[in-house]
């Protein structure tokens, strides 16, 4: 048989991917010899003093300290062993470094959305660049799915409600696949796609062509003519204008003083939470005269703030930058347009901008709308 | 075979005499509080958790309550502890009339203590604030605290002390028929005290309850959060 | 039937006690119960000051829930008859007092999320992950590590 | 060479004749139905058990049937899903969790302890009609119209997106959840207080220290998942969401919640079961069982270690990592107790006289698919190497071996060991020894392939994988299995049922075995015993030797 048509292994295609192979074939190595000779002893005693033979049975054994001590002593080190070596595999899967190339997933009922540092946006379907360290921030807009890609070897869940982040850095060039791993409703199975690897340079020609070609904005630009759209900027200008609004410019990562004393850093996370309910957390000296967010904007729109926010939040694009946008080429991918630019023209109507409110009804409706969409 | 599973001897057939089958009973019931125990901690851990991220709005939300009404139930039900323990007692001491009293003064406390409830609840109500869709919108009634993070407080206020009315409701019931098998003198009862101290431990737990409720519910103090604020 | 030794009865289960004990538990009980009302209308967050102010809620919490802890013990005691109860009995009492912490141990993942994200992490070198004060945001004063990283960004100020 | 002393009360030589046995005590349907004999009890809990089994697999053999091929024969998605909960739901909750201590256990405890019934009858009848109501709930709720959730129930999806009957199942659930409370409650006050005269704590079989350490899980983790499921009934009902984002609610909240209980929850499904290899291997190697206490206390030690390892279910949740990494430890320290009892196991064996019979070749192949079993949780523990595996086919595979091939090995090879103790026939041992091989093999062809499909990457739930044929190889092969599997668990049915009718009488002690549970007659009378037994000497007095002589002499083995 062509073991090519019969593989037992993932492509390997990641920087973890080395390190994990070793640690599962370590271990599937301990517990094949672990099995092997516990159960050829079993089935040798099962034969050897089977009633009636003629085995030695003198001077049996019923407790022996020693035994014991052996065979607890000894898988117990074997266990510490495997248990430090699992852990810091977890470790280098958990922390991003420093420097990673930040994109930003939502996962929603039943689809991905992916969009890129410079804007170009696609449906489930990532395209990264080899070699390079990419750090995935994820959120989830309705329930808990999980994003996971067999060849690199790492997944993670995509929770509502909180970010959560993962990274990896392909080491191979080709297509994966990319699959939700967490159960999520009808279309479970089918949420899933696939993960290009290409090289540095087809990595840049394809954002390249793809932005043009689709005038995508980038996050900053996305959030920003959401910026002015909503009217954020009415209140937030270049300076702090207490009791009513502090200026936002350079607002990302400073330490924040609240009415209360307390302090926080404005992350992501921070930012959020101000944008969505901002009477939570109150800065000191201001009043609480912010209308909240909550259930206007969806995670999309958010991520497009906090990127504007992040990159300084100073308006600076002419507005002839932001042009009218033209429907994606993902039609194909579920037979509608995804999340491509025209999701941020913020018409709640669209199926793609669903309020982060999540009635039972509105998800019975998205529910029915795609389930005609995605019929084989 | 012995003297065993005569139909009014207080000693079941699988017991070899009374003294395993008290201690039998005891031990069991003790289990079955940590079941119990386990159950309210599940609550109470939601509880803290949520209590931990919103104080603020807890505290704000927990404005609306009333800590007298909540201190006349705390009271009322450590009465009831206490007959209840006295009724045991009259029980080891064989005297029916003041077993029955005892108990009957222990079902009126819990019947005080509901009626204090449904006083406190139908307040609650009016005001739409039981969770869910028709929650109120009006921060005023909640002295300004954030809706979504006061629902949560509501609905938990409701589940917990629900839960909780739910058992002294139970616990009513039990004593009531308790007072029926005194009254009709079945022997099971008369003859041995450990159904009626039993049926005892079951209130002092609902009681014990209610006294980490009390603080939680009705007496949070001032959070740093808000007390910054003025 | 001939009792034997194992079924015997550890302790005095079956003990009478006089009125007056019952009497004076509900008393100290009532008197915590006053005291419980009384520490609620102190605030130990006014009374402490400066940078200890912060945790006078959790004094008041602590002092609150302290005493229903020694209410609920003395009438597990004494209302309940655990004290003259079989060591068996009293065991098992306990058990959910110790196992309900270890379902509270749930905590120590809330309180130790906000450093998922810590930067200056060197894959591979696990001790530049080790976590910093827990349930701690304003770190600067607390580890000098971390005085001048201006770029430091502790995930999520949620949880 | 008797376990136990007993002290005639009338006279100790005169056999029992033809007196009255808890089968023949009544044959009324309400001698049935409101019978409080822990014995008939049993029986009840047998029946409904094994139909609720047979429910449950001919849910996975659809499961299996579908995914033969890539994109699906017969069911759509949503269908599919409803299967997959259906089998879960019914598995887990209404024949795992209940198969062996409230068969087995219920039957045995009191007989192994020398006591007339459980501590309290009357709540272990209502124990067995809380199981039915909660059968009765969660069937109908997967039958009209069905139940989308998956068993694990996570929320957000099943509080405010499933359009299913996940409420009527949960109350299913949270009426079982009592069910295996009072079952708890009652074996916990039966071996402390109950134990005949001289039936000391270290004299106790090792099935009845696997019963109480599964007393203490269900006591203690039951009401935990209870008021979690109660609060997402609570969540669906008033739209309150305790466990979502929408009003600052922590879905993992959920998680950690449900897991307290639902890892535990494995070890109610599989320390019964060792406690009944325990038994089955020492009475057919005719051998003390080897280091009794380690045995003994490492009952204890899963009972009590199984509590602090829920996280690991969690390690990309977004669980803190160092939360994740104590959790990761201690349950690398929980594989040492189930070494120590597969280790001696195997010294048992060695020495003895060992008896192929068909429970010893479940008890053994049980051993066998133990180890693969929990070795794989190995992987699964070590938490780099579960980012990559967790929710996939491997978690299928090696829950699978621990649930299947732990408990249900274990529930046949004692339900064979005691099916003359409960009916008083015998059934025929040469079919069942060559089933005990077909299930194993069976089995293993089933599960095995799952390992490599999860290893591959193929994730768990998946109703298609047109996009991925390389797992189809792995699929057909496992459906291969899964129909082999299935006739080795219908054929034990047709074989025991016959043996009610045309089976030999089996006498009071068929395998000369030496539990106390074995000097009643068989089947045993209401009360257990016609003499209270006194206990003098230890549960596993075998003397392999001795028997080794004896059959030397007669010539020939002692079952033929």
């Amino acid at each position: 048989m062509n073991l090519a048509n019969f593989p037992f292994s993932p492509p390997a295609a990641s920087n973890f991917a080395g390190e994990m192979d070793t640690l599962f074939y370590a271990i599937l190595a301990l517990s094949t010899v672990f099995a092997v000779v516990t159960f050829a002893y079993v089935i040798f005693y099962a034969i050897k003093y089977r009633a009636g033979s003629s085995a030695d049975r003198s001077s049996p054994v019923y407790e022996n300290m020693k035994l014991e001590l052996i065979w607890i002593g000894f898988p117990t080190i074997l266990a510490i062993i495997f248990f430090v070596w699992g852990a810091k595999v977890y470790a280098d899967l958990r922390i991003p470094p420093k420097d990673a190339k930040e994109i930003y997933v939502v996962g929603k009922q039943w689809m991905w959305h992916i969009q890129h540092p410079n804007g170009v946006r696609e449906n489930n379907t990532l395209h990264v660049p080899i070699d390079t360290d990419i750090k995935l921030t994820m959120i989830a807009q309705d329930v808990i799915h999980a994003f996971y890609i067999p060849a690199f070897r790492t997944q993670f869940m995509v929770v509502p409600g909180r970010y959560t982040q993962m990274w990896f850095r392909p080491t191979m060039i080709g297509k994966f696949h990319l699959f939700c791993n967490m159960y999520c409703g009808a279309q479970h199975s089918e949420m899933g796609g696939s993960v290009i690897v290409m090289s540095k340079r087809d990595y840049a020609e394809w954002l390249a062509n793809n932005g043009s070609m689709r005038q995508n904005l980038t996050p900053i630009q996305a959030g920003e003519k959401l910026f002015s759209k909503i009217g954020c900027g009415n209140c937030h200008g270049p300076a702090d204008l207490p009791p009513r609004s502090p200026s936002l410019f350079g607002l990302y990562n400073k330490t924040r003083e609240m009415d209360n004393g307390q302090k926080f850093v404005a992350d992501e996370t921070y930012i959020r939470e101000s944008i969505l309910r901002p009477g939570e957390k109150l800065l000191k000296g201001y009043a609480n005269t912010m209308p909240m967010y909550d259930k206007q904007l969806t995670e999309d729109e958010v991520m497009a703030l906090i990127a504007f926010i992040k990159g300084g939040a100073v308006p600076s694009l002419p507005a002839s930058n932001i042009a009218a946008s033209v429907p994606g080429h993902e039609a194909q991918v579920n037979g509608k347009a995804g999340l491509n630019s025209n999701a941020l023209e913020f018409n709640a109507e669209g199926a793609d901008a669903t309020p982060t409110s999540r009635g039972k009804d509105l998800s019975v409706g998205a529910m029915a709308a795609e389930k005609g969409d995605q019929k084989r | 075979m012995s003297a065993h599973g005569h139909a009014d001897s207080p000693v079941k057939f699988q017991y070899e005499d009374i003294d395993q089958q008290n201690d039998t009973y005891v031990i069991g019931m003790w289990s079955f509080m940590v079941t119990e125990i386990m159950f309210f901690g599940g609550l109470f851990l939601i509880y803290t958790l949520y209590r931990m991220n919103y104080q603020g709005d807890w505290w704000k939300a927990h404005e609306h309550l009333d800590w007298r009404l909540g201190g006349i139930n705390t009271a009322n039900l450590l009465v009831s502890s206490m007959l209840m323990a006295l009724a045991v007692r009259a029980a080891q001491l064989k005297d029916r009339i003041k077993v029955m009293t005892l108990l009957s003064m222990v079902v009126a406390c819990g019947g005080l203590f509901m009626a204090i409830k449904y006083v406190e609840y139908s307040g609650k109500i009016v005001d739409h604030l039981y969770p869910g869709p028709s929650f109120t919108t009006n921060p005023e009634i909640l002295h300004g605290a954030n809706l979504n993070h006061a629902q949560l407080f509501y609905g938990l206020y409701f589940g917990m002390t629900g839960l909780h009315g739910v058992h002294v409701i139970v616990g009513m019931l039990i004593i009531s028929f308790l007072i029926k098998f005194w009254y009709q003198k079945k022997k099971v009862v008369t003859e041995d005290y450990i159904p009626t101290e039993l049926i005892g431990l079951y209130w002092h737990f609902v009681d014990i309850v209610w006294i980490f409720l009390y603080p939680l519910f009705y007496l949070m103090p001032k959070p740093f959060t808000v007390l910054g604020g003025h | 039937m001939a009792k034997s030794p194992l079924h015997a009865a550890e302790g005095h289960a079956h003990e009478i006690h006089p009125v007056s004990m019952y009497v004076r538990t509900a008393l100290i009980l009532a008197f915590f119960m006053v005291l419980t009302i009384v520490a609620a209308q102190v605030n130990f967050g006014e009374i402490l000051t400066g940078h200890n102010r912060q945790y006078g809620y959790y004094v008041n919490n602590l002092v609150a829930v302290g005493i229903a802890a020694i209410k609920a013990f003395i009438v597990v005691m004494f209302f309940m008859h655990l004290k003259w109860a079989s060591s068996t009995a009293k065991v098992w009492a306990l058990m959910g007092f110790f196992f309900l912490p270890v379902l509270f141990s749930v905590f120590c993942d809330y309180g130790t999320r906000t450093h998922e994200q810590v930067d200056g992490w060197i894959p591979g070198q696990s001790e530049t992950a080790l976590p910093r004060v827990i349930g701690s945001r304003d770190q600067e004063h607390l580890d000098p590590r971390f005085a001048n990283d201006q770029n430091r960004n502790p995930k999520s100020s949620l949880y | 060479m008797s376990t136990t002393v007993t002290t005639p009360i009338g006279s100790g030589e005169a056999a029992p004749g033809p007196r009255l046995n808890y089968l023949t005590n009544g044959h009324s349907l309400k001698s049935w139905l409101l019978t409080e004999d822990h014995k008939r009890i049993a029986i009840l809990y047998l029946i409904s058990v094994s139909f609720f089994f047979m429910l449950g697999g001919a849910f996975a053999g659809m499961i299996r049937y579908e995914l033969t091929s890539p994109a699906g024969n017969v069911f759509e998605s949503d269908a599919y899903n409803r299967i997959f909960t259906a089998h879960g739901a019914i598995m887990v909750f209404l024949f795992l969790l209940v198969a062996v201590p409230a068969v087995l256990g219920n039957f045995l405890v009191p007989l192994m302890i020398g006591a007339r019934d459980l501590a309290f009858p009357r709540i272990n009848l209502l124990s067995w009609y809380l199981y039915t109501a909660a059968g009765s709930l969660i069937l109908i709720s997967c039958i009209s119209g069905g139940v989308d959730a998956g068993w694990t129930f996570y929320t957000p999806y099943s509080s405010l997106y499933s359009n299913s009957n996940v409420s009527l199942c949960l109350v299913g659930v949270f009426l079982g959840g009592f069910s295996s409370i009072t079952t708890g409650v009652n074996f916990i006050a039966t071996v402390h207080r109950m134990r005949a005269p001289g039936m000391t704590w270290f004299r106790l079989p090792l099935f009845v220290w696997a019963q109480y350490a599964t007393g203490i899980i269900m006591m203690l983790g039951t009401p935990v998942v209870a008021i979690t499921l109660l609060c997402v009934i609570f969540e669906r009902t008033f739209q309150l969401p305790i466990f979502s984002p929408e009003l600052g609610g922590d879905p993992v909240l959920f998680q950690h919640m449900f897991w307290f209980y639902s890892h535990p929850a494995v070890y109610i499904m599989v320390l019964p079961s060792f406690g009944v290899i325990s038994e089955v291997i020492s009475a057919f190697s005719r051998k003390r069982v080897f280091g009794y206490h380690f045995v003994a206390f490492s009952s204890l030690a899963i009972a009590f270690l199984g509590f602090l390892v829920w996280g690991h279910h969690m390690f990309v949740t977004s669980q803190s990592m160092y939360q994740g990494v104590a959790f990761s430890l201690v349950t690398f320290l929980l594989a040492v107790p189930s070494a120590i009892k597969i280790f001696n196991w195997t010294a048992t064996m060695a020495k003895g006289n060992i008896h192929l019979n068909s429970p010893m070749i479940y008890a053994i192949g049980f051993m066998g698919l133990f180890l693969i079993g929990g070795l794989t949780g190995l992987f699964l523990a070590a938490m780099g190497m579960d980012v990559h595996l967790t929710a996939t086919y491997f978690i299928v595979a090696h829950f699978h071996y621990v649930m299947v091939g732990g408990t249900v090995m274990g529930f046949l090879a004692g339900l064979h060991f005691w099916w003359p103790k409960m009916t008083g026939k015998l059934f025929n041992d040469n079919i069942a020894k060559w089933n005990a091989i077909v299930v194993f093999l069976g089995f293993n062809l089933t599960f095995f392939p799952q390992f490599i499909a999860g290893w591959m990457g193929m994730p768990r739930r998946y109703h298609y994988y047109y996009f991925a044929p390389e797992f189809q190889i792995y699929n057909i092969l496992s459906t291969m299995g899964a129909t082999v599997l299935g006739i080795g668990f219908v054929i034990p049915v047709i074989y025991l049922i016959k043996s009610l009718f045309t089976g030999a009488q089996a006498g009071d002690n068929p395998w000369g075995a030496h539990g106390l549970e074995w000097q009643t007659t068989s089947p045993p009378p209401t009360e257990n015993f016609y003499y209270s037994p006194i206990i003098t000497d230890d549960v596993y007095d075998y003397d392999p030797v001795a028997e080794h002589e004896a059959i030397r002499e007669l010539g020939a083995n002692r079952q033929h």
